[in-house]
C-alpha cells in the first residue's frame, strides 16, 4: 500500500497536471493564486466601504453591512488558509523531506472544496449578501429574511460556504499532521523541524480540533433556518409584525460554539505567520533562532490557551460574570507565549548583521505590528475595560493590526522569500521595499486611529455616524482613515505588479538565492515532480546553523554533516554506514 | 538630508500624538457613573503600564534593527538573555492587571442588588428602545409577545391588573441622579447592546433573557444611548437618550407623566 | 532497534518513522476531529436541556427496549468487526469477509430498527420543530444528533461493503480492514454516548 | 440624448388625456351594467382612547410636527362609531379586469405612512415615496408576494408590483416603529377603504352574489353576503366588536 507519488509517473495531460493536480506544489500555487484573487475582491470591498464612511455617503446602510460582512468573511477565508494552505502545501513536504503530502487526493479535494467555499461566498454577494457580520449572531442570522435584507438566501449561502470551508480545512489539517508526523526524512527529528513546519503543524492541530465545532454549530444554524428548529432562537420573538414560531433556544449557545472555534481560528492564522516570520528572519539576520525549544513549547501554550479563552469575546454578552472573571485571567496568560516569541525575535535580531531585503522588511514590519497589536490586547483582555472597548473601533483596530495586517505581512514575506523556489525567478527588491513602506505606514495610521476612535466609544458596524453627537469628533478621523486606506490599497497594485511581472520577467533565480539552509533550497528550479529526484537526503542538523564559527561559508545546509548548534548533534543522526 | 527628513517626520508625529492626547481629541467622554470612575482609573493604570511596555518594546526592537544596519564583517554579539527575569516580568504584568481589572469588574457585577433601586425596564427592538416605568404601584404588568401591536410595543397584557399604570416611553430613559437604578434589559427580536459611553456601561441584550444591570449616575445631563451589537439595517440609527435629572425634578416629571 | 536495512528502507522517504501507516494515522485524526463534532452537538444538547426545567421524558419501557435492541445490534456488529480485523491480520481473507458481512448485517439491522423508531415518532407528531410532549427542542436535538449518527453508520456501511468486496478480490489489505474497523468502533462509541444521554435520560418516570 | 424639462409633463399629460378619454367612453357602459355597494363599518363596545405617538423618540420627526399631537392610526373610531381604515372588498368576483396604468401612491410623510390603508391591483404599480428629510425603511412583510426590506433615503421613490392577490400586505418602518401601513392586493377593482366616518362605496360592480369582506388591522376580518343588481345600490353595515 503506497500513496506516495514517487512510484507513479508525473501526469502528462495538462488537466491532471495543473488543474486537478494531486501534486502538493501545484496545489500550493493554486491556493496562492485563488486566495490572491479573493483578497483583491476583499480589498475592493474595503475601498468601497472606506469611500462611503470617510469621503461620501454612497451606500445604503444595508449595503454597507453586506459589504462589511463579505469583506470579513472573504478575508477570513483568505487569511485563514493562505499562510498554511498555500505555503504549507508547497513547502511542508519539501522542508520535512517528503515526496508529497500523505494524502495527495485529499489534498486536491481540500483545495477544490475551499475554492467552492470561496465561490459560494461570492455568489451570496450576487443574490444579496447577509448583513449579520462574519460572526453571524443569531437570531439575526437564524430567522431568515424577516430580520433584514440578505438574511434569506444570502445567509444560507454564507452558511453553506462556511460548512464547505470547515470540510476543506479538516481535510487539510489531517493531511498536514499526517505528513509532518509520518513523512519526515531520516534525521529530521521533531526538534530539527524548521519553525515554519511547527507553525503549520500547530495550525493544523488547532484546526482539526475547532473546525468540527464550527461545523456542528453551522449544522444547527442551518437547521434553524431551513428546518425551523430552535437551537439558537428563543421563544416569542416578534419580527416583521408577527410572533415567530421558534421556541426555547439560546442565542448564547451559538456564541459559545462560534467563539470556541473563532478564537483558536485567530491562532490558526497568526501562529503559522509567526513561525514563517521566525524562519525567514533567522535567514536574513544570519543568526540561529533564539530559544527554539521555548518557541515550540509556547506553540503548545497557544493551542491549549486558545481552547480556553473564547469567553473573552463574550464579556458583555450576558453570560455569567464569574466566567467573565475566569476568561479574563486566562486571556492575560496568552501574553506569555506571545512574549516568548517577541523576545526570541528581539534576541535573534540583537547584534545581528541584518540583510534588509524585502522578505526581511516584511518580517520586521510583522514584528512591529505584532507588538503593537499584542499590547492592545492587554486592554481588551481585562474584562472591566472591555466593557468600554467591546464592539467599538478599538476592537476593529486591534484585530486588523494583528489578525489582518501582521498576518498579511507574513504572507508578503513568504511570497518574496519563496518566490524564487516556487516560480524560479526573483521578485523586484525596489518595488518590494516601496510597497513595504507604504503598507506599513498606512497600516499604522489606519489602525492606530481606529484604536483611538475606540476611546470615543465609537461602536463598530455603523453604516453612518451622523446620528450621534458623541461621534461627531470621529468624522475627521474617518476621513483620515479613508484617505490613507485608499492610498494603501492603491499601493497594493505595486505588489500585484511586482508579483505578475516577476512571474514572467523577473531575474532567473539560483538554486539557493538567499543562502538558506532548509531542504527546499537543495532542490533545483523548478522543483521536480517528485521533489527529490534521487534519494531523499539525510538531515544532520536543524535549519538555523548560521554564523557557525570557523566555517567557510556563513551557513550550513541541513544536509551537511558535522557539528551543529541545535544541541542535538549525535542524537538520531544515522551513521554514515546506513546511507 | 534623508536623516534630517526622517527626524523631522518623527518629531512631527510625536508632537502630533502628544498634542492629541493633551488636547483630549477623541478621548473618553466624561464619566458620569460611580463605577465609571473606577474603570477610568483602571484604564489610566493600564495605559501607563502598557504604554511604557509598548514604547519600550518598540524602541528596543527598533534599536536592534538599527544596530544591525550596515554592519559587516563584525562577529555577531549576543545579548545574554535572562529568561527568569522575563518570565517574572510577564507574570507581574498579568498579576497587576488581573487584580486591578477584576476588582473593577467585581465592583460592578458582584454586588448585592440594592433593595431601594429604581426599577426600569428596557425592551429593545429593531430599531428603538422601549422604556417602561412600573407606575404608582411599583409593579410591572405582565407582557406577552402575542399582545404586541404598534400601539402596544412591549405587548402589555390588556387585562393585567398592575399594568394599567405602567408608563411606556420610546427612546428616552429618565433617571434621577445619585440614586441606584436597576435596568432590566429585554429584547423583542434580535441581539442588541445597551451602550452609554458616559455611563461606562455596555450590556448585550439577549432575547429570551432578562438581564439586570445597576448603575448610579452622578451628574445630571443628557447622554446618548447607542446600540453596540449589530441588529440589522438600522443599527446605526438606534439611538436613545439618557436624561439624568435632579431627584425631585425626576419625581415631579414621573408624577406628571403618569397622571 | 530494527536492523539496518529495514531502517534504511523505512527512511527512504514516504514511509513512516512511527511505523504507523498514513491511512491509520489519518483515520485516528479524523476520529479526533469528528469526536469534536459530536462533542459540540452534545454540549449544545446539554446546554439547551439545562435551560429547560421541564424537558420532556417521553420514552416508555418499550422505546428503551427498542433502543437497547439497537445497541445490541451495533455492539455485536462491533464485535464481529473486531473478529474480522483479527482474521484479516492472520491472512484469512474469506473469514474476514464473512465477518465483515456480519458487521454490515448488524449495522443494517440497527438502521432499520432506528428508522422504524423515527417513523413511529413522526407518526406521533414529532418533527424538527414540534412534538406532542412539550419543549420542541427535544425532538430537534433528538433528530439532529441521531440523524448525524445514522449518517455516520450509513456511510460506514458503504465503506465496509467496498472494502469487503476489495478484500475478496485481493485489492485490499488487512490495514484497510483495520482502518474501517477503527471507524466502525468510533461510530459505535458515539452511540454509547447517545444511548444514555438521549434515551435513558429521556425515560418516562412515573 | 437630452430631454427638455417639459417633456415628461407633455408625455404624462397626454397619457392622462388618453386615460380620461378612455374612461369617459367606458363609464356610461359600466354604469348601466353595474351596481353599487355602499355601507358603513361600525364599532361596538367602549371606544378606546386614542394613543399618542411619542414623536420625540426621533428629534427630526418631532420637529416636523411642532406642538401638534400625533395619534396612532391603528384603531380610529369616529364619534358616530364608524371605524376608519377598514379595507372592504368583494370576494367571489369572476372575470378579468384591465390593470390601471397609474400607480397607487404611498407616502412616508411626517414620520407616518399616508395613506395608512390602501388597495392596489395585481400587476399595478405601488409607488412608495419618502417625502421626509429623514431616512425611512420599508419592511414589506408580504406572505404570498415577495417580501422586501430596505432603507429608503430622503426623497427616494420605490416602485413595486405585486404578482399575487393578498389581503393584506403589511408595511413597517423599523426605524420608526410606530409607523405601519397596509395595502390590499386584489385581482379586481372592487375594493374600498373606509373614511373617517367608517363609510365606503364600491362602484360598477357586475350583478351577482358575493361576499363582502372587511379587514381591520386589529379587529380582524369578517364577511357578509351581498347580492348586486344592475343600476341599484346595496347598503351593508358591518359591526366589529372591540375590547374582547
Amino acid at each position: 500500500m503506497s500513496e506516495t507519488h514517487a512510484e507513479h509517473e508525473a501526469p502528462r495531460s495538462f488537466i491532471r497536471r495543473y488543474i486537478f493536480s494531486m501534486d502538493h506544489k501545484v496545489i500550493g500555487i493554486q491556493y496562492l493564486l485563488a486566495m490572491l484573487l479573493l483578497a483583491v475582491v476583499g480589498l475592493a470591498l474595503t475601498v468601497v466601504m472606506r469611500w462611503h464612511l470617510g469621503i461620501r455617503t454612497v451606500l445604503r446602510p444595508e449595503t454597507y453591512l453586506s459589504l462589511m460582512t463579505m469583506h470579513a468573511s472573504l478575508m477570513f477565508v483568505v487569511v485563514t488558509v493562505t499562510p498554511t494552505s498555500a505555503f504549507g502545501n508547497y513547502f511542508l513536504p519539501l522542508q520535512v523531506g517528503a515526496r508529497d503530502m500523505a494524502f495527495p487526493f485529499l489534498n486536491m479535494l481540500s483545495f477544490w472544496v475551499a475554492l467552492a467555499a470561496g465561490l459560494v461566498l461570492l455568489s451570496s454577494l450576487i443574490v444579496g449578501a447577509p448583513i449579520s457580520g462574519w460572526t453571524a449572531y443569531p437570531p439575526l442570522s437564524a430567522v431568515g429574511g424577516v430580520a433584514g435584507p440578505g438574511l434569506g438566501l444570502g445567509q444560507t449561502l454564507w452558511l453553506v460556504a462556511v460548512a464547505l470551508l470547515c470540510v476543506s480545512s479538516m481535510m487539510g489539517a489531517l493531511n498536514f499532521i499526517a505528513t509532518t508526523l509520518n513523512l519526515r526524512t531520516r534525521g529530521m527529528s521533531m526538534m530539527r523541524l524548521p519553525v515554519s513546519v511547527w507553525g503549520w503543524l500547530t495550525a493544523a492541530v488547532t484546526g482539526l480540533l475547532v473546525f468540527p465545532v464550527l461545523s456542528a454549530g453551522g449544522i444547527m444554524l442551518l437547521l434553524d433556518r431551513l428546518g425551523k428548529t430552535s437551537f439558537f432562537v428563543p421563544s416569542g420573538l416578534y419580527l416583521g409584525g408577527e410572533v415567530l414560531p421558534h421556541q426555547g433556544g439560546s442565542p448564547l449557545l451559538w456564541q459559545h460554539l462560534f467563539w470556541f472555534f473563532g478564537h483558536p481560528e485567530v491562532y490558526i492564522v497568526i501562529v503559522p505567520s509567526m513561525c514563517m516570520v521566525t524562519h525567514i528572519m533567522a535567514n536574513f539576520a544570519r543568526r540561529p533562532i533564539f530559544g527554539y525549544r521555548y518557541l515550540v513549547l509556547s506553540l503548545f501554550g497557544f493551542v491549549t490557551l486558545g481552547g480556553v479563552v473564547w469567553g473573552h469575546h463574550m464579556f458583555v454578552s450576558g453570560m455569567s460574570p464569574y466566567s467573565g472573571l475566569a476568561f479574563s485571567i486566562l486571556t492575560l496568560f496568552v501574553s506569555i507565549p506571545a512574549a516568548i516569541f517577541a523576545i526570541s525575535w528581539l534576541m535573534t535580531l540583537w547584534g545581528a548583521r541584518i540583510q534588509f531585503r524585502p522578505p526581511m522588511l516584511y518580517c520586521l514590519g510583522f514584528v512591529s505590528l505584532f507588538i503593537s497589536g499584542g499590547v492592545g490586547g492587554l486592554f481588551n483582555a481585562q474584562s472591566s475595560l472591555d466593557i468600554y472597548l467591546h464592539d467599538t473601533y478599538w476592537v476593529v483596530g486591534h484585530l486588523h493590526l494583528l489578525f489582518a495586517m501582521a498576518a498579511i505581512f507574513s504572507v508578503f514575506a513568504a511570497i518574496h522569500f519563496w518566490f524564487p523556489k516556487m516560480f524560479g525567478r526573483m521578485m523586484n527588491d525596489t518595488l518590494g521595499t516601496i510597497h513595504f513602506w507604504f503598507t506599513l505606514v498606512g497600516a499604522y495610521i489606519i489602525f492606530l486611529t481606529m484604536h483611538y476612535m475606540g476611546f470615543l466609544g465609537h461602536p463598530r458596524r455603523y453604516a453612518e455616524i451622523s446620528q450621534f453627537d458623541f461621534l461627531k469628533p470621529a468624522a475627521s478621523a474617518h476621513t483620515l482613515i479613508s484617505v490613507v486606506a485608499l492610498i494603501t490599497a492603491g499601493a497594493q497594485i505595486l505588489f500585484l505588479f511586482n508579483f505578475f511581472w516577476s512571474l514572467f520577467a523577473g531575474r532567473k533565480a539560483a538554486t539557493n538565492p538567499w543562502n538558506s539552509t532548509s531542504l527546499e533550497w537543495t532542490l533545483p528550479n523548478p522543483v521536480p515532480f517528485s521533489n527529490f529526484e534521487r534519494d531523499i537526503p539525510v538531515v544532520h542538523r536543524w535549519a538555523y546553523d548560521f554564523e557557525l564559527p570557523g566555517g567557510a561559508q556563513d551557513y550550513e545546509m541541513q544536509t551537511a554533516p558535522g557539528p551543529s548548534m541545535d544541541g542535538q548533534t549525535g542524537k538520531g543522526v544515522p551513521t554514515e554506514k546506513s546511507t | 538630508m534623508r536623516r534630517a527628513v526622517a527626524w523631522l517626520v518623527f518629531w512631527l508625529v510625536a508632537a502630533g500624538v502628544v498634542a492629541a492626547f493633551y488636547k483630549r481629541v477623541l478621548w473618553f467622554p466624561p464619566a458620569v457613573s460611580e463605577h465609571g470612575l473606577s474603570m477610568d482609573s483602571q484604564f489610566s493604570v493600564s495605559f501607563l503600564v502598557i504604554g511604557t511596555l509598548f514604547v519600550a518594546a518598540q524602541a528596543l526592537f527598533g534599536y536592534a534593527v538599527l544596530r544591525g544596519r550596515g554592519k559587516s564583517g563584525q562577529p555577531p554579539s549576543f545579548w545574554p538573555s535572562n529568561p527568569r527575569f522575563e518570565k517574572r516580568l510577564i507574570l507581574a504584568i498579568v498579576g497587576v492587571f488581573s487584580m486591578g481589572s477584576e476588582k473593577a469588574w467585581a465592583n460592578m457585577y458582584f454586588r448585592k442588588p440594592s433593595p431601594d433601586a429604581l426599577e426600569i425596564e428596557l425592551t429593545a427592538e429593531q430599531f428603538a428602545w422601549n422604556v417602561r416605568y412600573p407606575g404608582a404601584d411599583g409593579q410591572f404588568g405582565d407582557t406577552a409577545p402575542k399582545f404586541i401591536t404598534r400601539a402596544n410595543p412591549i405587548g402589555l397584557n390588556p387585562s393585567s391588573r398592575s399594568g394599567g399604570d405602567d408608563l411606556v416611553l420610546l427612546n428616552e430613559v429618565r433617571v434621577p441622579a445619585q440614586r441606584r437604578v436597576r435596568l432590566t434589559l429585554r429584547s423583542k427580536d434580535v441581539l442588541h447592546s445597551f451602550w452609554v459611553p458616559n455611563l461606562r456601561l455596555k450590556q448585550d441584550i439577549v432575547p429570551g433573557l432578562a438581564i439586570q444591570v445597576e448603575f448610579l449616575a452622578t451628574k445630571t445631563g443628557q447622554f446618548e444611548i447607542a446600540c453596540a451589537e449589530l441588529c440589522g439595517l438600522g443599527h446605526f440609527r438606534m439611538k436613545g437618550t439618557l436624561i439624568v435629572m435632579e431627584a425631585q425634578e425626576f419625581d415631579q416629571w414621573l408624577e406628571e407623566e403618569s397622571e | 532497534m530494527t536492523s539496518e536495512p529495514a531502517l534504511a528502507a523505512d527512511w527512504s522517504g514516504g514511509k513512516s518513522p512511527y511505523a504507523v501507516s498514513h491511512l491509520k494515522l489519518g483515520m485516528w485524526l479524523f476520529i479526533v476531529g469528528d469526536a469534536f463534532t459530536f462533542a459540540a452537538l452534545f454540549v449544545g444538547y446539554g446546554y439547551l436541556r439545562l435551560g429547560h426545567p421541564e424537558w420532556p421524558r417521553p420514552f416508555d419501557t418499550g422505546s428503551i427496549l427498542q433502543a437497547s435492541l439497537m445497541t445490541f445490534f451495533l455492539l455485536s456488529s462491533s464485535a464481529t468487526m473486531a473478529v474480522a480485523v483479527a482474521k484479516a491480520r492472520k491472512g484469512d481473507a474469506s473469514a474476514a469477509v464473512q465477518h465483515m458481512v456480519l458487521t454490515v448485517i448488524g449495522g443494517l439491522l440497527f438502521l432499520i430498527v432506528h428508522a422504524l423508531e423515527w417513523r413511529h415518532l413522526i407518526q406521533q407528531g414529532a418533527s424538527l420543530f414540534s412534538n406532542p410532549w412539550g419543549v420542541p427542542l427535544f425532538t430537534g436535538c433528538f433528530f439532529t444528533i441521531t440523524g448525524m449518527h445514522m449518517a455516520h453508520v450509513a456511510s460506514g456501511l458503504v465503506v465496509l461493503l467496498v472494502i469487503a468486496t476489495k478484500l475478496k478480490h485481493q485489492h485490499a489489505t488487512a490495514d484497510h480492514v483495520e482502518v474501517a474497523g477503527l471507524y466502525w468502533h468510533f461510530v459505535d462509541l458515539v452511540w454509547m454516548f447517545i444511548f444514555p444521554l438521549i434515551y435513558l435520560l429521556s425515560m418516562r418516570t412515573r | 440624448m437630452s430631454l427638455r424639462p417639459w417633456f415628461p409633463l407633455v408625455s404624462w399629460s397626454s397619457w392622462a388625456w388618453l386615460a380620461l378619454l378612455a374612461s369617459s367612453l367606458l363609464r356610461p357602459l359600466q354604469a348601466e351594467e353595474g351596481g353599487e355597494v355602499t355601507g358603513q363599518v361600525l364599532f361596538e363596545g367602549e371606544i378606546p382612547r386614542p394613543k399618542r405617538i411619542r414623536m420625540n423618540a426621533d428629534k427630526e420627526c418631532d420637529k416636523m410636527h411642532g406642538e401638534t399631537k400625533v395619534y396612532f392610526d391603528n384603531l380610529v373610531v369616529s364619534e358616530g362609531r364608524g371605524i376608519r381604515w377598514v379595507f372592504v372588498y368583494l370576494h367571489g368576483v369572476k372575470g378579468e379586469y384591465p390593470t390601471p396604468a397609474d400607480p397607487v401612491q404611498m407616502l412616508q410623510k411626517g414620520c407616518g405612512f399616508s395613506p395608512h390603508v390602501s388597495g392596489v391591483r395585481v400587476g399595478q404599480k405601488l409607488e412608495i415615496l419618502n417625502e421626509d428629510p429623514v431616512p425611512h425603511n420599508i419592511n414589506c412583510t408580504a406572505k404570498f408576494n415577495k417580501p422586501f426590506n430596505e432603507t429608503q433615503s430622503s426623497g427616494n421613490r420605490k416602485e413595486q408590483v405585486f404578482t399575487n392577490a393578498e389581503v393584506m400586505v403589511g408595511f413597517r418602518c423599523d426605524l420608526h416603529p410606530w409607523m405601519g401601513a397596509y395595502c390590499g392586493v386584489t385581482k379586481h377593482p372592487f375594493f374600498a377603504v373606509t373614511d373617517e366616518k367608517g363609510q365606503f362605496t364600491i362602484r360598477n360592480v357586475p350583478p351577482g352574489s358575493y361576499t363582502l369582506k372587511a379587514w381591520h388591522e386589529e379587529l380582524g376580518s369578517q364577511g357578509a353576503p351581498v347580492t348586486v343588481t344592475a343600476g341599484a345600490s346595496q347598503a351593508v353595515t358591518l359591526t366589529f366588536k372591540g375590547g374582547q
